[in-house]
């Protein structure tokens, strides 16, 4: 990733730091986010998984808490024992504001043919409402499944459109977190990060987010919390490190999050050598086809 | 086998594409494998089947974009395709080869019928046999280019699997088409192209391992079952009896139809290996598992 | 807010939500601070990243719980054990901060020779009289104390309060009365000193007796008072964190009193990083007791006239201040409220209009008046920003009260169910009710928004804080104060020239105050003019040790004087917090007198030195000659600490320089509350009104002096009933708000709980064959409500008296109407009261839960019914 | 000559000219992103307000535009809450112009099945006359055992814990001085 096409134009590369274990699940994340991004409400389906009525990210959520009971105590002491005292059988809650990772590498951006999605000068992953003319490519192309596509009426008041024949009644375009692009260009924090009460959304430059993180963890560790583990912050994964990284507690599909994320086009050149060769190899089997005689 | 997962949702998403998108894989590899059948014929003297390959090729060459246009979420927007010009993303390379082959078969054809401008429509013609190959088989690369596991892992054999089946399609489309005392080459290219969709299936299904499992369950499994019957079924007739007509024509249509279902049978399994996060987490720990030992 | 006030003189938080974060231990208790008070919970994390523990104690596993360092689940309506056997553990292990409980409370008094603890009378005090189901407190004062009026007469609660210091409502400091200063045995020796009696009082509640009636394990217990007492003392301080987890229950003032004495003896009152968190649910609670809309007192604390005594202002002026403490000048704070409401009418000559008042005999609370709405006797009610029909216990009784009135006016944001009950209540559906036999007038008047007016809230921390006005209401809406002004204003025509002397004190009332704009919205900043009051010129005062008894001061609330200081709104002060010291005293304005932290003398020892270092938070500069420190000094800023009142000193006079419970007669931490609580001095263990258990302490069940209802419609079920074998208990959700009116109506909260559900443990579903996701339905004798059902490990069944006990959770937020709809939790609950307060037991009630969808039509009541037939509930 | 601005402007000139080849980057923004504003820095004022749900007293301030509130958020300068809002706070402005929002009088005479329309001002003026009725046919100038108390125990007032002091105080005062003493909160602590 690079913002060096800005010249001078370029910011640091700013991103968050999620830290799950001081996060209270209040969503006031998904909400902060709706309230200044407009996104329409989603459905009113009540999933009984947990206190998670919102499910995933997607098309109109753009932070998501995800929340995971399990029978394993949030410490443990040096020898993995569950803490004394008498505890009934251990219980902890996790919970986690899920967000687009603003991939250094990132897959939706790569897959893009307009352009709609690019790289701003912050070093963020923005789609241009403008522009997306809702191929859906990028939706499988993301290793995450945070972007997706937003299936909605067309309101009275939206611009007619200019092949009706061909038109469709929705919306159509894809959606993700734009880390709050305008509020970013203003000099203002992300809502999300802005409105969370126990400051588990941290933002700021990546590089200063990642040092903090490190120091966290250590902490952390030092005090026997169970699992206590970073995701996202090494530059050399598949992505070659997240822009929104995050501090769990658990393997990272328990959160419904991929163990080892990789972009799709860390293969493309060698995927392009295949399709040439295919390509050469058609004209070849067509060309023995004449070899057999013209007629 | 069980793995964690988030209450056994999806990490990856399921594409967002509707049924024009395989009808375009299947319209594009014709369009692309015919194009080239009609530049050879041409260069043999086959005229009958240069000019009905042309024909072929062109009429799958002006749908192809019309069912692209469709699956937009805004389709008014089409042209934006044409904003830039990204390696890094299959669908931009493959909207300006679809517009130099769309352009130039559509071109060549139309002259070809009209009977002038000859030296216009010979360059139309090799533009379009240079952009035949490609077409036929980048969006093999198209779909390995995602994070949609079947897909992704199957990145070695994609544009293989789709240039073979284009080559299939292609020359089944021209059989029919064509006096089979023209289609010697149109049934030879069609058989081997079968042929070869079969090698390039089996090797692809080993090394998808479990992963691959998609292609016999659902949707994508009933897809690829009746793709490999008629597939086989229509190489079969064209190879022995391909000299009479009705067979003939019988055995084009069915791998007409085997390559359709090929299609869908890919597509589909995109959907159900997305669907379930095994197929996303179990890989990736292993290969995790691998980089750890060492 | 009794169970404060009587032990430390004032019915407010003692502390702020920042400084919890200096708190090196923090209990939460009886409140989901992280789901319901998110934003004030910031300050619990950071004093959990800096090293303290976090305990929670609480009934359910919740996101409070999945945060804090340690979880201890009990069972709903047990927690004076568990923090009665805290009390027991500090006595037993010698772990109390000495010299604060020899020298800042009352530890070492003696009480009256004829004082029989519940101890040893079957879980009753001295002095019940069975027939009125009331105390005679007598033999509860200070021996030595002349008790003022005879015992026959002596009377609390409902019929009003001869006991000085406001001890009727009991929101602020105990008065004492006249006579000799209490017997003390420094020694704390002597069997009858307050000290002895705690430790017999306490004595049988031991770590065993606490894991069989909560339903923990010893361990659990013994590691929370371990670790409470390990981080109080000299160099460490504790908090502890409530809310309506412990207000809500029929004895549930007891449950205030219990922690207050907990951190009496443990020195952690008055102290940075120490005190009592009461964590308020609405914007303005505080606000609503401090200038109340409450029938039983005057803004201020001050008490409500009583039929039956004060024949004129002097009388209730020395009924109703004490002697010594600041209550000493209740007079001035009495007759400049008058003179605020009534000015020049009000005239030395006329008792400063004191006449005007109506008076109280009895109890006048909601639930009583919802009893007189179905008696008939109530015609007429306004409801501004309450939703009654969902937010108040036994929903069904409060609907059919509602329908009962000849006229209502709901003034709300929204269309809630308290406004629509007529058309699409539950009864409607069930046929109990029929809309065309309804006679009660309805009017619903639109109500303007947070920014659309203006005005102060006053939090959680007794601050408070001004909003402004962003854009003006549109169409219909308007302000509260809009509102009552305008109907003043026509109520004040309509009876112009009336000659009736009922209508005097009306049209004598000063009612001019400005208004702007094309609305005529009234000048909220000069009712808070008035509020703070001036002099007779009409100059801001600037402290309510400026008022005085002689007319010559008006003030409108004698607590909040000081808010408009040199004309200045305090409460709209917004001096960014980096831009001052962490007390930040140039954020908004605290009662009282600004002060943040209060009885702060006691962050320094008797002789005015911090305890410690780590610490100090206000201490006496010898050089200076007065009180310095972080915050205002909650003292007199020039009385030094070896000052000794001589005998006959009155008023805050009478505080010696080392006490710092000012508003106290005698300025000590009340551990044990000789007047002012109508349950009993110190706080005792009773079963909830509904309990599927017997009281293993004591052969009395439940708290005597609770309030009950005699009403059909209000049927309890009886102790142990094996028909409703469960306990359930309500609660708030993070998404939601108490009654839904302003959460459930907005699509991006309804969303993230979009339907009503019931929280039970795997083990129940089990034995109850509930099937996670489907439908449930909870009934009790008064109703049966039918919700999602949610299985999860976090309702952790307690094992009780030798057996498993189930515990049932219910968000209370869903109602008829809204973005989502559901049953009300609230529906389920009775009327049962606390007897100090009038509040309802919604915490902790008894049910039975079944599989599938609860009956529809009439076949509901029939259901119900046939239960509570079954259960012999009345 | 008006082509070639256009054609400098199409992202794929810029793509090669201005050295972004993959066009990723600067290459691929449009207009609108390069001018994007944040809509806060679009109001006309900026007003102080405090957050109406739970008693923490968070600080809000309410960004407002031709009239209209466009945006609610936490104010950093608050020592309680630092900015922060929980999502309750943070739908704030859904509370002020959410959809089930009512801003017109509605009246259900007695029996009636609908709710009809009514000014605000008869509104006001009916409810005087049920009060001053109310209180003249439910007057107590003394108990039945001749004690002062100077009441009428006919009407109920609910309300408070959600309002400004202010209005708490003009409510108790009114209510008061007309022998109102049900004047109740419904949640007692």
């Amino acid at each position: 990733m690079s913002t060096a096409s800005y010249g001078a134009e370029a910011k640091p590369r700013v991103g968050f730091f999620t830290d799950t274990t001081v996060c209270i699940g209040c969503k006031a994340c998904e909400v902060a986010c709706k309230e200044w991004n407009l996104i329409p409400s989603g459905g009113l389906e009540w999933t009984g998984e947990s206190y998670d009525n919102t499910s995933q990210l997607d098309a109109n959520t753009w932070r998501h808490v995800a929340f995971i009971e399990q029978p394993k105590p949030l410490r443990v002491d040096a020898d993995g024992a569950d803490p004394p005292d008498g505890q009934p059988e251990p219980l902890r809650w996790l919970m986690e504001s899920d967000v687009c990772k603003h991939c250094t590498h990132a897959g939706c951006l790569d897959a893009c043919p307009t352009g709609a999605l690019f790289r701003t000068e912050f070093g963020t992953v923005v789609v241009q409402e403008d522009v997306c003319n809702g191929c859906g490519y990028c939706v499988p192309a993301c290793p995450f499944g945070v972007i997706d596509r937003r299936d909605l009426p067309r309101s009275p008041q939206d611009a007619p459109l200019a092949l009706p024949l061909l038109g469709t009644k929705e919306d159509g375009r894809v959606w993700k977190c734009t880390l709050c692009y305008d509020r970013l260009k203003g000099g203002h924090e992300p809502a999300c990060a802005k409105a969370c009460p126990t400051d588990s959304i941290q933002f700021g430059e990546l590089d200063e987010l990642r040092e903090r993180a490190q120091k966290r963890l250590a902490k952390l560790e030092g005090e026997g919390w169970n699992g206590a583990r970073l995701y996202g912050d090494d530059p050399g994964d598949g992505v070659g490190g997240f822009g929104a990284f995050f501090l769990l507690l658990d393997e990272p599909e328990v959160y419904g999050l991929p163990p080892d994320p990789v972009v799709p086009t860390r293969h493309l050149a060698r995927l392009w050598r295949t399709t040439a060769l295919a390509a050469a190899g058609l004209l070849a089997g067509v060309a023995l086809a004449f070899a057999g005689g013209a007629e | 086998m069980t793995t964690a997962s988030y209450y056994g949702r999806n990490i990856v998403k399921q594409p967002v594409w509707k049924s024009e998108i395989p009808l375009y894989f299947w319209t594009g590899g014709i369009a692309g494998a015919s194009a080239v059948l009609h530049g050879l014929a041409r260069l043999r003297g086959n005229e009958a089947l240069a000019k009905r390959a042309l024909f072929v090729g062109a009429v799958a060459d002006v749908a192809s974009p019309l069912l692209l246009v469709k699956d937009l979420g805004r389709p008014e927007r089409f042209l934006n395709m044409f904003r830039m010009f990204k390696v890094t993303s299959p669908m931009s390379v493959g909207s300006w080869i679809l517009l130099a082959s769309g352009g130039a078969s559509s071109t060549a054809a139309a002259l070809e019928l009209l009977g002038i401008l000859a030296p216009v429509r010979r360059a139309a013609e090799i533009v379009s046999f240079a952009a035949g190959p490609p077409l036929a088989t980048y969006t093999g690369a198209l779909v390995a280019n995602t994070s949609i596991p079947v897909w992704s892992e199957a990145r070695d054999q994609l544009p293989w699997l789709f240039g073979a089946s284009a080559t299939a399609t292609a020359g089944a489309a021209a059989a029919v088409v064509t006096p089979v005392q023209f289609a010697g080459p149109a049934r030879r290219a069609a058989v081997a192209g079968a042929v070869a969709e079969g090698l390039v299936m089996r090797e692809m299904r080993r090394r998808l391992g479990f992963v691959g499992e998609v292609y016999d369950q659902g949707a994508a499994g009933r897809h690829a079952r009746i793709a490999r019957a008629c597939t086989t079924l229509g190489a079969g007739l064209l190879a022995l009896a391909g000299r009479r007509p009705a067979p003939a024509k019988t055995g084009g249509l069915l791998m007409l139809g085997g390559g359709l279902a090929l299609r869908f049978a890919v597509f589909r399994a995109g959907f159900q290996s997305a669907r379930d996060p095994r197929y996303t987490v179990v890989p990736q720990k292993e290969r995790l598992r691998a980089r750890e030992s060492g | 807010m009794p169970g404060l006030g009587t032990s430390f003189g004032r019915g407010g938080a003692t502390t702020n939500q920042q400084d919890l974060a200096n708190s090196d231990c923090i209990v939460i208790m009886g409140s989901n601070m992280a789901e319901n008070h998110p934003v004030g919970f910031q300050w619990v994390m950071e004093a959990r990243e800096r090293g303290a523990e976090v305990i929670h104690v609480d009934p359910r596993f919740t996101r409070t719980s999945a945060v804090a360092t340690r979880h201890v689940g009990i069972r709903a309506g047990s927690d004076i054990v568990f923090l009665g056997g805290i009390v027991n553990y500090i006595l037993t292990n010698e772990k109390w901060f000495d010299d604060y409980v020899r020298r800042y409370t009352n530890a070492p008094v003696i009480v009256h020779e004829e004082f029989v603890d519940a101890e040893d009378n079957g879980g009753l005090f001295s002095g019940w009289d069975s027939d009125r189901r009331k105390y005679d407190v007598t033999t509860w004062q200070y021996a030595g104390v002349e008790v003022h009026g005879a015992a026959g007469q002596r009377e609390q609660g409902f019929k009003g309060s001869h006991v000085k210091g406001h001890a009727a409502h009991g929101a602020h400091g105990g008065g004492m009365s006249s006579g000799n200063p209490p017997e003390r045995d420094e020694t704390l020796q002597h069997p009858r000193c307050i000290f002895q009696i705690l430790k017999r009082h306490y004595a049988r509640y031991t770590a065993e007796v606490v894991a069989e009636t909560c339903g923990c394990s010893v361990a659990e217990f013994e590691a929370v008072a371990e670790t409470l007492c390990r981080n109080s003392g000299r160099d460490r301080t504790s908090a502890f964190a409530y809310a309506v987890g412990w207000t809500q229950h029929t004895v549930g003032v007891q449950y205030i009193r219990t922690a207050s004495i907990v951190q009496l003896l443990l020195g952690n009152i008055g102290r940075p990083g120490g005190g009592i968190m009461a964590l308020r649910g609405h914007a303005s609670i505080q606000g609503s007791t401090d200038i109340p809309t409450l029938y039983d007192i005057l803004p201020g604390y001050l008490e409500m006239p009583h039929t039956e005594r004060y024949d004129g202002l002097d009388d209730y002026i020395d009924r109703s201040s004490a002697e010594r403490g600041w209550w000493g000048n209740a007079g001035s704070y009495m007759v400049s409220l008058l003179k605020a409401w009534w000015g020049s009418a009000a005239t030395p000559d006329n008792d400063f209009a004191f006449g005007y008042l109506p008076r109280i005999d009895d109890d006048h609370s909601v639930y009583w008046t919802v009893e007189q709405m179905l008696a008939g006797t109530v015609k007429g009610y306004i409801i501004a920003g309450e939703n009654p029909a969902v937010g108040s216990a036994n929903g069904k009784a409060q609907r059919l009260a509602l329908a009962k009135l000849d006229w209502l006016v709901v003034r709300d944001l929204v269309e809630i169910e308290s406004a629509s009950f007529w058309s699409d209540g539950p009864e409607i559906e069930s046929g109990e009710l029929r809309t065309e036999e309804i006679a009660t007038e309805v009017f619903f008047l639109p109500a303007a928004s947070h920014v659309e007016k203006e005005g102060s809230f006053t939090n959680t921390q007794r601050l408070l804080q001004w909003h402004f006005k962003a854009v003006e209401p549109k169409e219909d809406c308007r302000s509260e104060l809009w509102f009552y002004y305008h109907l003043g204003r026509k109520i004040r025509e309509r009876l112009a020239g009336s000659t009736d002397p009922r209508d005097r004190p009306i049209l004598d009332l000063t009612w001019e105050y400005p208004t702007s704009g094309v609305l005529q919205e009234p000048s909220a900043e000069a009712v808070l003019a008035e509020i703070n009051g001036s002099d007779s010129d009409g100059k801001p005062l600037g402290s309510y040790k400026e008022l005085k008894p002689d007319g010559s001061t008006s003030c409108g609330c004698w607590i909040y004087c000081g808010v408009y200081t040199d004309g200045v709104n305090q409460a709209a002060r917004r001096k960014p917090r980096w831009e001052q010291a962490p007390v930040a005293p140039e954020w908004g304005w605290a009662w009282p007198a600004n002060r943040r932290l209060i009885y702060n003398r006691a962050s320094a020892d008797p002789n005015g030195k911090p305890w410690s270092e780590r610490k100090r938070y206000v201490w006496w500069d010898g050089r200076k000659k007065k009180w310095i420190g972080d915050d205002v000094p909650d003292f007199d800023e020039q009385k030094p600490p070896d000052y000794t009142p001589d005998g006959d000193a009155k008023g805050p006079d009478a505080i010696s320089g080392s006490h710092p419970f000012i508003m106290q007669a005698d300025g000590l931490g009340w551990i044990y509350v000789p007047q002012g609580l109508e349950d009993g001095p110190l706080p005792t263990h009773y079963e909830p009104h509904e309990s599927p258990f017997r009281n293993r302490l004591y052969e009395q069940q439940s708290n005597p002096a609770r309030q009950t209802t005699d009403l059909a419609e209000d049927p309890y079920s009886p102790p142990g009933s094996p028909v409703y074998p469960y306990v359930v208990t309500t609660y708030r959700l993070t998404e939601h708000h108490t009654a839904g009116g302003m959460t459930r109506f907005l699509d991006y909260l309804a969303e993230l709980q979009p339907a009503m559900f019931v929280e039970v443990h795997p083990g129940l579903a089990r034995e109850r064959d509930l099937r996670h996701g489907d439908w449930a339905t909870i009934v009790s004798p008064r109703a049966a409500i039918e919700a999602r059902v949610l299985v999860t490990e976090r309702m952790r069944p307690l094992h009780v008296d030798g057996r498993t006990v189930h515990q049932v959770g219910l968000p209370y937020h869903w109602g008829t109407r809204g973005r989502t709809t559901g049953d009300a939790a609230n529906d389920l609950a009775h009327m049962a009261l606390d007897s100090n307060v009038h509040i309802q037991e919604v915490k902790a009630l008894t049910c039975d839960i079944r599989p599938g969808r609860r009956p529809r039509g009439a076949a509901l009541p029939k259901f119900v019914r046939d239960l509570r037939e079954r259960a012999g509930a009345r | 000559m008006k082509a070639l601005p256009l054609l400098r402007d199409w992202p794929l000139v810029r793509q090669l000219a201005e050295g972004d080849a993959l066009g990723l980057g600067k290459a691929a923004q449009s207009q609108r992103s390069k001018q994007l504003k944040p809509r806060i820095a679009t109001a006309d004022s900026v007003t102080p307000s405090i957050c109406p749900y739970c008693a923490v007293g968070c600080a809000q301030l309410a960004y407002v535009k031709d009239g209209k509130v466009i945006q609610i958020e936490g104010d950093p300068a608050s020592p309680i809450s630092r900015g922060r809002l929980c999502p309750k706070g943070a739908a704030s402005k859904s509370l002020h112009d959410g959809p089930a929002r009512e801003y017109a009088v509605k009246y259900r005479r007695p029996y009636g099945t609908e709710w009809e329309d009514l000014s605000l001002d008869d509104a006001m003026d009916m409810i005087v006359d049920r009060i001053v009725r109310t209180r003249d046919a439910h007057w107590q100038d003394a108990t039945p055992d001749g004690n002062p108390a100077r009441r009428t125990l006919a009407i109920g007032n609910l309300g408070g814990a959600t309002l400004d002091n202010e209005e708490n105080y003009l409510m108790k005062k009114l209510l008061s001085a007309l022998g109102i003493v049900q004047v109740e909160n419904q949640a007692r602590i």
